[in-house]
């Protein structure tokens, strides 16, 4: 144990066998919903138990692996609710449930990732989910939903498929506001968003070796070159500040709390920058549909609806002065 | 320098005013699809029974030719209104097929089609772009052979708005072979019903299939219908750079205006707060657009690339505004709302007629004479 | 009368004939301090009494053309002063005291333009005025500082040349808040602040076209090509509505304020974003004291602290929709 | 993937910081002239006899050769202690010409100057740039004619710090005659008081003359000065970039930190306030540096071009907060301060070493492949 900010064979070896899945999976551009069954392929690969205690089927992997996975299921615009799953089932482990901790955790019972509009619970997936947990501001609440009768709409420009259910007729099964549960969620949110960012770069990266126009790639003009370093360089900012928030969280350092919320402050204008600067860099093709570049913007857009708010500049900075 | 209304222009804005309050629609537009063409021709033949049609249209073509400040007069209570956004199905027509007619075409070809337009009785859209000419548009390739009395087409065209409800396009086409950049070009009036026509609607981000590919397979085109002469299309498809100044795009800048207020009572700011001060820049940069826009349309003589900067200026600008509202929303930006479907719309706008990149090229080269790359 | 928006003859010949004046006597690159010279060949000129009425020495022009004026000022970084007196003169002359609006007016007296830091007042200028206009917020108050003890210090980097003075030991003359001259006041800066941002859009396009890297002229390439585009755009859109709010202002239109608020909220921003691009066009040379670009960023740090502050979303808008 | 330092590192944290509270000076350095010099050369023996003098170099020439986390606590300390910023007059001996020499230099060359650097005795400069090439570093003309055992150097250098109180230049000049580009360049030690050379002194924007351009007219430079092989100067400029993420840099990025938490305190901002929303950005912002700046330095292997990225943000951060500590400040910002002076000199971050522009041409076609211009 010292200063590597390298990832390990361990590491590497659960991204590489992760990805293999979620490029089989999850490819960018399916359409939208019945995502329930690929949603039980990460469960079955266990995703969600990963840095779990061993006795809630946890793999002996730590909450920065967790965080790395996540980035990698930004990059594919997994649903929500693999990010609720793993956060639930701290929460329920948190209530002394085990058993729904493990049920949880093994994709026995599916969570949808919900959040508060007025009397409103509104989940942001459309996963035939029993649970949904609710992002409320700084805490989270778990809910039963089976029996609520939702109704869905779409969002974002066909981009979403909400339900929408009467808060009151959820069966509340219990809260947290822990910091620990709380820094986790923002970090797997802060995870999706960095994946969304290195997605976004990626894919304009390559659309400008690629498009021509006056005779060139387009990728040759100093506008592109520099709209794509921009997202190369918000990019590493936002991955920099996520491992170094995700190694103080596992390791309990006393900047837990302010690295999770820098990192999550940060993501989703990272995350949004560089959507937006991959539709930009696409031209035409960038605002139709047929490009995947819109899908990351809206994917965006939902997961910053999720946690976050915690108060910056009340948190004490390790690199304050002395005195 | 003055922006001085007579009392006769006072006059007109109430007039307008007053029509406005009875006649706009209480519903908002449909977004895609014959409701659109059939909402749209409607106000288009409401307005024209008001009068309001072709306002900036010369009167021996069924216009009003309405000068400057009676434009601005209109539109700003247009938009106070709340009337339909002057950029629907008929906006090709009103603003560039039709003017370009009027400046270049003859007898036959304005006495069928003006009348028509101004009725609201045929949509327009326009055939520029093409898959591998974007950004460099005098590249294009759709060939249009001679062949006895006619053009005989063959190619593709893409994000060609309303092509799917639309009666005729404008069309521009390579009719001289071998020719390079902005020669050879012709502009022809394509009937969309035309055999060999076949149109890909594509959807866009915002969920909304208003434009499309179109195909051309063999169609032929009366030679009849090329509009100024052949091979001097280029010069036909400039001729509405001198009216652009005047058409509905001024709805379109001033609305702008409406949306930053409705944002300003919708977020309810705490004053001080983050979102009062970014309001406050955004009403300030919005009033400042519409200054800009008077100013285009006021100051003579007009350059040719005098429209670039308000150009690129509004379409930032609206983006902008449409950003801070889904933040002003916050969840309920998730939920399709006008504002939702406006936001994701407004990404278009630094990318259609030439991107943002571009324009700054153009400002930078053409106005500020810096030399060419 | 009707809606024109170019400048009549009258207005282009004496923009004219004090451009003539401005490029002789106030050089951008002149070194700090001995203005008083050069201000009184302003007054002289007329500047000052340019909009006032005929009984204080008003030459028949209005609001619009002094505004115009301000704007070729904003060019040459004339001192603050040049500003301070005909807002001073129409205070005088609010107060009841022609004479003294008309010494002010006419350049006898001198006044400085100053605004409050703690208990202490501090001009911008090193005139050796007998007056000076403290711009404190809302607020403008007219007070002696012939008598007081002031203690000259240099500021921005030896780009400022500050006098302050213990508020107590100046004597107070009077004071206004009234909206038209708080508006001539907010105008008159934001004009200025329009002049450097023109100039230092020249300035950098200029360069531009000259300077040479890579065998080309810097103005070539895409990067510098966009950062001439921006600064265009910004001072279009700052002069247009300044325009717009003189226009207004002159004509007692209701939307005076409104448009007055907008272009002063403006200003300073267009002003400092084109100075620190011109900077950045020039690059090393830029960064040294030997080109001009940084007198526009310091001139611009030394107006926007002028006047200001209206509260631009209590004001009504004139496109306010129906209803 | 971890960040963990053992007891050991956290007992030389605490033997940093007691020795940091005991010897940082008081008083604030000046800013130019012989009193930067003297201060500065005074911090760096003090720090020399405490051990703490080129703690990145290696063991046998005089440093302590501590590996990249001992490099981190003590750079954390040291700015957290408010000691002199590293970018002072000793900053080029320090970080790039003492490396350098340690690199490529021949064992007399480190005898002579290593121990000089380290013990607070030597000042040294840099000329690579001249008036044609900025950007541009491979045009350069400086030429040197070989006349016996000595180099004739002729030629213009320029944006040289501290060239007015520095003995020695790391000094490239063009030894082949006709050659282009990188080709045919030395890397020589210029003695600044050799006959031929006139410095005249530029002020910078913040009013402090700390750079100047050198002028060399008949300069005669032993031969035995060149450092690596004639004519092979650009590789031996291009040898420290290895060595460049263990410099000094760190310090300069982490002073970044201690910056916002003084701007924090200095405008209690009202929570939900535009103010305190910048500033919650900008410490998250620098939180982030400070995380890019230890990847950079403790994830292998590094590419040459790693440090692009975290140089940038760190320039284009550094005159954020400046900026925004000019907006705290009001009208005390018009005052002379070390805020003022430091927002000024911030202006240069964007510009020396490489301007923004070029630096994002760099990430765009070193780090993501895209196509050359």
């Amino acid at each position: 144990m010292a200063c590597d900010l390298n990832q390990n064979d361990e590491q590497r070896q659960i991204l590489d066998a992760a990805t293999a899945l979620l490029e089989e999976s999850f490819p960018v551009s399916r359409s939208l919903g019945d995502d329930q069954e690929r949603i039980d392929k990460l469960a079955e690969f266990g995703a969600f138990a990963l840095a779990l205690d061993d006795d809630l089927g946890g793999t002996g992997f730590t909450l920065v692996e967790e965080v790395l996975l996540h980035v990698r299921f930004g990059r594919h615009i997994v649903p929500a609710g693999a990010l609720a799953a793993p956060v639930a089932a701290r929460i329920a482990a948190e209530l002394g449930d085990n058993d729904l901790a493990r049920e949880i955790a093994t994709g026995q019972i599916a969570v949808s990732a919900g959040i508060l509009a007025g009397d409103r619970l509104r989940t942001l997936d459309d996963t035939k989910a029993k649970l949904a947990l609710v992002f409320d501001r700084r805490r989270l609440e778990l809910v039963e939903i089976a029996n609520a009768d939702g109704e869905t709409a779409t969002g974002l420009g066909q981009g979403a498929e909400l339900t929408e259910f009467p808060f009151v007729a959820t069966t509340r099964i219990g809260a947290s506001n822990s910091a620990s549960i709380l820094n986790v969620a923002d970090l797997l949110v802060s995870a999706q968003l960095l994946g969304i960012a290195e997605a976004a770069r990626d894919l304009a990266v390559s659309y400008a070796g690629m498009r021509r126009q006056f005779g060139k790639p387009i990728g040759a003009f100093q506008a592109i070159k520099h709209h794509c370093a921009n997202m190369a360089i918000s990019a590493e900012m936002l991955s920099a500040q996520l491992d170094m928030a995700a190694i103080a969280q596992r390791d309990s350092r006393d900047d837990a709390a302010f690295q999770t919320a820098a990192a999550r402050l940060l993501a989703p204008r990272v995350a949004l920058a560089n959507a937006r600067l991959c539709i930009q860099v696409h031209g035409g093709i960038g605002f139709s549909a047929e490009a995947d570049a819109h899908r990351f913007l809206k994917q965006a857009h939902l997961l910053r609806q999720l946690g976050g708010g915690a108060a910056m500049l009340d948190l004490a900075s390790p690199m304050a002065p002395h005195r | 320098m003055d922006l001085t209304f007579s009392p006769a222009d006072e006059a007109f804005r109430l007039t307008a005013r007053k029509w406005l309050a009875d006649n706009v629609p209480a519903d908002r537009a449909p977004y895609e699809g014959q409701a659109s063409r059939d909402f749209a021709l409607a106000w288009l033949a409401r307005c024209n029974e008001g009068g309001w049609a072709g306002i900036a249209w010369p009167e021996a073509y069924g216009g009003r030719g309405l000068p400057p400040e009676r434009l601005v007069i209109w539109y700003e209570e247009y938009v106070r209104s709340r009337a339909p956004s002057v950029l629907d199905c008929t906006f090709v027509a009103l603003n560039h097929a039709g003017p370009t007619l009027i400046a270049c075409g003859n007898e036959e070809q304005k006495a069928f089609h003006l009348p028509r337009i101004l009725s609201g009785n045929s949509v327009w859209c326009q055939g520029f772009s093409e898959p591998g000419s974007g950004s460099d548009l005098a590249s294009l390739s759709t060939t249009a052979v001679i062949d006895g009395d006619e053009l005989v087409v063959n190619g593709q065209k893409i994000w060609t708005s309303y092509a799917d409800i639309a009666d005729y396009q404008e069309l521009l086409v390579r009719t001289e072979k071998g020719s390079k950049r902005h020669q050879g070009l012709s502009w022809v009036i394509c009937d969309m019903k035309a055999p060999g026509i076949t149109v890909r609607p594509i959807r866009n981000m915002a969920g909304v299939s208003h434009f499309a590919e179109v195909f051309y397979d063999d169609v032929r085109i009366p030679l009849t219908n090329v509009v100024g002469a052949l091979n001097d299309g280029w010069r036909v498809a400039m001729t509405t750079l001198g009216f652009e100044r005047k058409t509905a795009a001024i709805g379109l800048q001033l609305e702008l205006s409406v949306r930053v207020e409705d944002l300003i009572l919708l977020a309810q700011a705490q004053p001080g707060s983050a979102m009062a001060e970014r309001l406050a820049e955004l009403r300030a940069e919005t009033a400042a657009l519409r200054a800009m826009t008077y100013r285009t349309l006021f100051r003579q003589p007009a350059t040719t690339f005098d429209g670039s900067l308000v150009r690129l200026r509004f379409a930032e600008l609206s983006q902008a505004i449409h950003q801070i509202a889904m933040d002003i929303l916050g969840p309920d930006g998730l939920v399709d709302s006008h504002w939702t479907h406006d936001y994701l719309e407004a990404y278009s706008e630094t990318i259609a007629g030439g991107t943002a990149e571009i324009q700054r090229n153009i400002i930078a080269e053409r106005i500020l004479g810096l030399p060419r790359e």
